[in-house]
């Protein structure tokens, strides 16, 4: 099967070390990616509080494309994208009338039943019945998954399990050798929302995951979403000066930690790029 | 004489069966059914692609009752209509004698139901590719084309009942459209009574029609009026598996599944 | 006359213990709904005889509804299982003689669903306004005669 | 030639508001056959009924129609008003003017005219209708109770001392249901077990009383007065009548690591056990999910054990057939556990408890003999929070209702911790404390008054675990809508009350409606609350909503009053409107053409073959015949007779086609 990938513009532009990872471990893993040609702003930023119209038509035409490639499933690795294309997938999905204006603004017929993955779904089903054959340095480490926001809500949209609780990243870090501490902090909010705007709410409110990962003895924290990375590794210092106080935590994508133990090269993951240095004893 | 021919006369001369019923040359190069209890009668019969009439209509005639059995000759439509008529407890195993002639031309006689219903189970109705093309040609028109369709032909029906009288399945006593309280179908045959009688026939029917066409061949109009049981049959083929005339099976309309599938119930 | 707005006639055949029940609660709550709609009262959906449908058109009704128990919910265990079976076989045949099934709503409506009632009335009677007075039927009583009396 | 009486009711302003009823009547005074046509403001008051009486006798009216409220409501008065002026009771319809027309239409010409139709079509089917006369049935006197909780001992013991036999069927080996795991109950604070013990024994040892413990129903066939109930006796693997109860067999017992249902799993039982040692029946049974033997096929320490030699490893299920005259549904509930929730930790949390959890903490037969100790760590909470509300009355939960019980029981709670752990702080977490109730409303001041109990009102939005405390995020809506976080040493979860599971499967093998939460329907909500739409079955206790014990009491003596009712005489009379084949003179005998595809159709099994025989004895036909017994009148057969043979009284082709004819009139 193929499977379709849409980068948006994080994986080029703020984040490009998550990118470098999803690929670095699909092509170790024998896995293709086909990209969805002539792709648009998922307009998960302005567009869907200012202009209902366009924040639907944005991520509508990105399905068109899709389906015009071919692809039946489209891989979403940021978050903000895919709960943007399943938030659009889902309300005009629903609604005739809807359906028929997008065609026209969009001056092609809707379709848009291509399905869609997160980072989550994909390595659940297509990554991690690989890996036990292929860790070579298995990650023997506490670690705290983060999920955030926008990989479980609305839970019944994006018919996300264990919405409070997810546990797919945790079963894959377990599978990896880390053992992945319970804790209470996995989906609650990093302060994206306020990223420019109000960095005072970031410090406190990523300061808060920072502190209960920490304290339950956590070594790392494992993302997917490059909004959640951002704010704890970029802000880092914020939330330091904010809290009063430093934290020994790197912040690493599922993705290059599923690298490292494949024995893939820390800088051809992006490992280098981080504000907060990641030097896990491997 | 041939091989339903001797059976049949063997069937007389023994004693075995008091009558035979089956088809014999009419008039016009016809053929006519034919009812007689003597033997040498037997060389009278003939079978081919003419007999298309459904002579088990007979068998629940008053009129052809008689003290001995009655042994009849059998199209496959005529069997299916005998195993429907006895699932419905309107004939008794004891005074029929089927000598049936399959499509292929073989000559079997039944002496039990057990053995027919064996038989025709081993069957199944297939509408013919023919009556299929012009089914969905009517399925194809727009509702208002189909509307017009059926208005225009059954706007010819003056309500001579023999599709009714044709019918192996419609041997009620008294038929609903005689009913007169109330009045369920007016007694002229204006269009809107036409399409109640064809309507209502066609639900009486329902998973009982065995597809002999005897009705349709009855009418003196041609009206296509056996599309409506027709289409009905290949529809319980999608609806609920279909059916097929049985001893031991129910009727589609007085059985259920709990998970009966429909997608129009709000 | 003519300028009249077209205001539907709608049949409803309902079973005593749950529609006609809920139409009661829908009452009791009093929601209101169009009054297009008035209902004949059944035993059991398994009563209606599909007879009466023809007869309600024959007679001018624009459209019908037909309510009854949810699946496993009838009063009587398995009358609305016959029902349905018996719609199943009846809407497939009006529509293959080209009468439109859409002017008849089948519903499941039970005897706590007063607002479902209030809405389904509602809906159906907003869809037959669209779809005009129903006439064809109706009119068949008389279409030998006028064939004739135009030639 | 008919003359019929319209009586057009204006129910005080509940239909004339919106409805002209003066219109209503002089329309129906013009319809063909009516004779007589008025409208008064409450046609079921005396004045109202005299005047159908007194019309019916001068006017010598052969059918009469009461426009007025849904005939669910007051045909049997009307009826009854009809029958003491001579006429056929059944010779009287009702034209529902208030439940289908006045109460759902705005006030206009269209609702009147509406009302006019519906007037003209019950006139125009009462004109065909026929006098019929009651069925008579006899009554088996022997109720069927099913369910062993408050509800159903409160109903078998009323019945059974009113002298009639009861039959009570529990599902699990001891009756007492969940009033037997509760600690005190509220507003007296006495001891619950104190007070329902008597009343299980009393069950055991009536003389009128059948029990089976550990069984369930299984079918119920037939009808009021005359239903066959059929019961699965779950083999016990103990001879009841030999076991001493000595309970030397659960001391011995290898397998001790079973959670108790009755303790909500905080404390353990064996595989042979008895639930609770005030039992009823106090026999032990054997759990054959987690017997040794039955996995392994060795152990038998039991049966070494028994001094009686009363275990009996073969015994098998047993169905027993009881006909019984009158059902009484006592199933009682379950509540939510603490998994379904997840914004308070899926269950994963041992000291998030539910209520009925905290019960068995704080009841001196309970776990930790009635001290209140965390399950994680057996130490006693400084800090505990109560959360009401868990589930119920949140639509996102899919639970729009109130669980009723929480607030009570909430304060209970609180006030049993307080006087447990004296410097303990307890909070609770409310939407709305609904104290409605005899001493209920004095019960919950006094739980924050004198026990210093503290009420925030306002949702806790999430609950975690931090270094062996509970934290618990919520808002205090009078404070501002402050944000609250209080570290908890443990939390009770009041979970929603919910329809036990298998509560939709019983209904339909009892033919009673259930509404969308699974709990059983009464027949109407406020003024037939114990009944169900099933003549003969009656409801009791939160099976039918959630109730406290008073209520639920109530509820079950007042199931109990209906089913003496019942029993009081030995022939029963029920209504006529059932199906029946035609017959008419010779050589037709009927139209029936006895092709019996109806007999299929029928649910209750009611229709029969019947041969119709000359002098001699000989079979001239065999045609249907509806068994008036059996019948329930749902009128399948009817619709599905393709010769009409069969017809339905009350609902006859000729009734139900004029109505169709009458409402699509003259437009």
């Amino acid at each position: 099967m193929n499977i379709g990938f849409y980068p948006g513009c994080s994986m080029q532009g703020s984040s490009p070390e998550y990118n470098e990872s999803v690929q670095a471990i699909c092509s170790a893993l024998g896995i293709s990616l086909i990209e969805v040609s002539d792709w648009n702003c998922c307009g998960a930023t302005a567009a869907h509080n200012l202009n209902r119209e366009l924040s639907l038509a944005l991520p509508a035409r990105i399905l068109a494309h899709a389906a015009a490639d071919g692809l039946e499933e489209v891989l979403v690795p940021c978050a903000a994208c895919y709960n943007r294309l399943k938030m659009v997938q889902h309300e005009i999905g629903a609604d005739r009338k809807l359906q028929d204006s997008i065609s026209e603004i969009l001056d092609e017929p809707y379709q848009g039943n291509a399905r869609i993955l997160s980072i989550l779904d994909f390595l659940e089903r297509d990554v991690e019945p690989l890996l036990a054959e292929k860790i070579m340095k298995p990650l023997k480490q506490k670690i705290a998954c983060y999920y955030g926001c926008l990989l479980v809500r609305p839970q019944n949209i994006l018919d996300a399990k264990r919405h409070e609780d997810p546990q797919s990243m945790d079963h894959i870090m377990q599978l990896l050798g880390a053992e992945a501490i319970d804790w209470a902090f996995k989906t609650e909010c990093c302060g994206a929302g306020l990223s420019v705007s109000k960095t005072g709410v970031v410090a406190e409110l990523s300061g808060r995951i920072l502190d209960d990962a920490a304290h339950r003895g956590a070594k790392a924290i494992i993302v997917a979403c490059p909004m959640c990375h951002s704010n704890l590794d970029m802000r880092r210092k914020a939330i330091e000066q904010h809290r009063n106080k430093d934290f020994d935590l790197p912040v690493m994508y599922i993705t290059q930690a599923i690298g490292l133990a494949l024995g893939i090269d820390p800088v051809k993951l992006g490992l280098k790029r981080h504000f907060v240095p990641v030097n896990l004893e491997l | 004489m041939n091989e339903y021919q001797t059976i049949a006369a063997g069937l007389l001369s023994s004693g075995t069966a008091a009558m035979v019923i089956g088809y014999s040359e009419g008039s016009a190069k016809r053929v006519r059914p034919v009812f007689f209890t003597r033997p040498e009668e037997a060389s009278t019969l003939v079978f081919d692609s003419r007999c298309v009439q459904n002579i088990a209509v007979y068998l629940t005639k008053k009129e052809i009752r008689t003290e001995g059995k009655i042994a009849i000759i059998a199209s496959l439509p005529v069997m299916r209509s005998i195993i429907q008529l006895a699932s419905e407890h309107q004939l008794s195993e004891e005074k029929i004698i089927v000598i049936g002639i399959t499509p292929s031309g073989e000559v079997k006689q039944f002496n039990g139901f057990d053995a027919l219903d064996a038989y025709v189970s081993s069957t199944t109705i297939e509408i013919e590719a023919r009556y299929r093309e012009k089914i969905e040609q009517v399925e194809k028109m727009t509702l208002t084309e189909r509307w017009n369709f059926w208005k225009n032909e059954l706007s010819a029906c003056f309500k001579c009942y023999a599709c009714r009288a044709a019918c192996p399945m419609c041997y009620c006593t008294r038929c609903t459209v005689e009913m007169n309280q109330p009045q369920w179908i007016p007694v002229p045959s204006h269009t809107l009574g036409n399409f109640e009688w064809h309507i209502m026939r066609a639900m009486h029917l329902a998973g009982r029609c065995v597809d002999c066409n005897a009705c349709a061949e009855a009418c003196p109009l041609g009206i296509p009026f056996n599309l409506l049981t027709k289409q009905m049959i290949l529809q319980f083929k999608k609806d609920f598996g279909g059916y097929n005339p049985s001893l031991k099976g129910l009727n589609i309309l007085s059985s259920y599944l709990p998970d009966d599938k429909e997608n129009f119930i709000q | 006359m003519e300028n009249k707005i077209f205001e539907p006639k709608i049949v409803a055949f309902v079973c005593n213990w749950c529609t006609y029940a809920g139409a009661d609660l829908t009452g009791t709550s009093r929601i209101k709904y169009a009054p297009n709609v008035k209902i004949v009262r059944f035993p059991c959906t398994g009563r209606i005889d599909f007879m009466l449908l023809l007869k309600a058109f024959g007679e001018g009704a624009d459209g019908i509804i037909v309510s009854g128990c949810h699946p496993n919910d009838c009063h009587y265990t398995s009358g609305n299982f016959h029902a349905r079976r018996r719609w199943i076989s009846f809407r497939s045949l009006l529509d293959f003689l080209g009468i439109d099934t859409g002017r008849i709503t089948f519903s499941w409506v039970s005897a706590a669903e007063g607002a479902k009632w209030a809405a389904l009335v509602n809906d159906t009677v907003s869809r037959i306004k669209e779809l005009g007075p129903y006439t064809d039927y109706e009119k068949v009583a008389r279409y030998y005669e006028e064939e004739v009396n135009h030639e | 030639m008919a003359r019929i009486g319209v009586f057009v009711c204006h129910c005080g302003e509940n239909i004339s508001a919106t409805v002209e009823c003066d219109k209503v009547a002089q329309a129906a005074a013009g319809f063909p056959g009516v004779v007589h046509s008025i409208d008064y403001k409450y046609m079921c008051s005396d004045p109202g009924q005299n005047m159908i009486r007194e019309a019916i006798r001068e006017k010598n009216l052969t059918g009469v129609v009461v426009a007025s409220c849904s005939p669910r409501m007051h045909e049997p008065t009307f009826r009854q008003a009809c029958s003491e002026a001579g006429l056929n009771p059944f010779l009287c319809e009702m034209a529902n003017l208030r439940e289908h027309c006045s109460w759902v239409h705005e006030k206009g010409e269209a609702t009147t005219k509406k009302a006019i139709d519906l007037v003209r079509m019950m006139v125009e089917k009462v004109k065909r209708n026929q006098p019929l006369y009651p069925i008579r049935v006899p009554v088996t006197k022997t109720a069927l109770v099913v369910g062993g909780g408050i509800a159903g001992i409160q109903a078998a013991l009323d019945i059974a001392n009113g002298g009639n036999k009861v039959i009570m069927v529990e599902r699990e080996p001891s009756i007492g249901g969940h009033m037997s795991q509760l600690s005190e109950t509220f507003p007296t604070l006495d001891c619950s077990q104190c007070i329902l013990t008597p009343r299980m024994v009393e069950v055991a040892q009536h003389p009128n009383i059948t029990l089976y413990t550990y069984a369930e129903l299984i079918g119920l066939d037939g009808f009021i007065g005359n239903f066959k109930a059929k019961i699965r006796k779950k083999a016990k693997s103990v001879d009841e009548k030999i076991c001493t109860g000595c309970a030397l067999c659960t001391t011995k017992c290898p397998q001790k690591k079973i959670p108790s249902e009755f303790n909500e799993g905080l404390g353990k039982r064996t595989a042979i056990y008895v639930p609770f040692p005030q039992a009823v029946p106090n026999k032990p049974v054997i759990d054959k999910d987690h017997c040794t033997y039955y996995k392994t096929g060795k152990c038998k320490i039991c049966e070494k054990v028994c001094p009686a030699q009363a275990i009996r490893f073969d015994q098998p299920d047993e169905i027993v057939e009881v006909a019984v005259g009158a059902v009484v549904i006592a199933t009682g509930f379950t509540i939510h556990q603490t998994g379904f929730f997840p914004e308070y930790g899926y269950g994963r949390y041992p000291d998030v408890l539910t209520g009925l959890q905290f019960e068995r903490l704080a009841s001196a037969s309970g776990p930790t003999l009635g001290e209140i100790r965390r399950p994680s760590d057996g130490k006693i909470p400084e800090t505990i929070v109560f959360i009401s509300c868990a589930g119920s009355r949140d639509p996102a939960k899919g639970i729009e209702y109130c669980s009723k019980i929480c607030c009570m029981y909430i304060a209970k709670h609180a006030m049993l911790y307080q006087h447990k752990v004296h410097h303990g702080k307890s909070y609770v977490f409310y939407m709305d404390i609904r104290a409605g109730g005899k001493m209920y409303e004095e019960f919950v001041r006094r739980a924050i008054t004198e026990d210093q109990v503290n009420y925030v009102r306002g949702r806790v939005s999430k609950i975690y675990e931090r270094d062996g405390k509970l934290i618990v995020k919520g808002v205090d809506t009078l404070m501002g809508a402050e944000a609250v976080e209080i570290e908890a040493d443990m939390v009770v979860l009041a979970t929603a009350g919910i329809a036990n599971p298998g509560a939709e499967e019983l209904a339909q093998t009892l033919h009673v409606s259930y509404d969308g939460h699974h709990f059983f329907s009464e027949a109407h909500p406020k003024l037939r609350p114990v009944e169900t739409n099933t003549a003969g079955i009656f409801l009791a206790g939160a099976c039918q909503a959630l109730k406290d014990i008073p209520e639920s009491v109530a509820q079950a003596s007042g199931a109990a009053g209906k089913v003496n009712i019942l029993f009081s005489k030995s022939e029963l009379t029920r209504e006529p409107l059932i199906a029946v084949v035609n017959r008419s003179a010779p050589p037709e005998y009927s139209t029936c053409v006895g092709c019996f595809l109806c007999q299929p159709a029928c649910p209750y099994q009611a229709i029969e073959k019947e041969e119709i025989k000359d002098r001699s004895g000989k079979v001239i036909k065999t045609v249907a015949r509806v068994n008036p017994g059996l019948c329930q009148g749902c009128g399948t057969c009817v619709a599905f007779c393709r010769s009409k043979s069969i017809d339905i009284q009350g609902y006859t082709h000729e009734q139900v086609l004029a109505e169709v004819m009458a409402v699509l009139e003259n437009d």
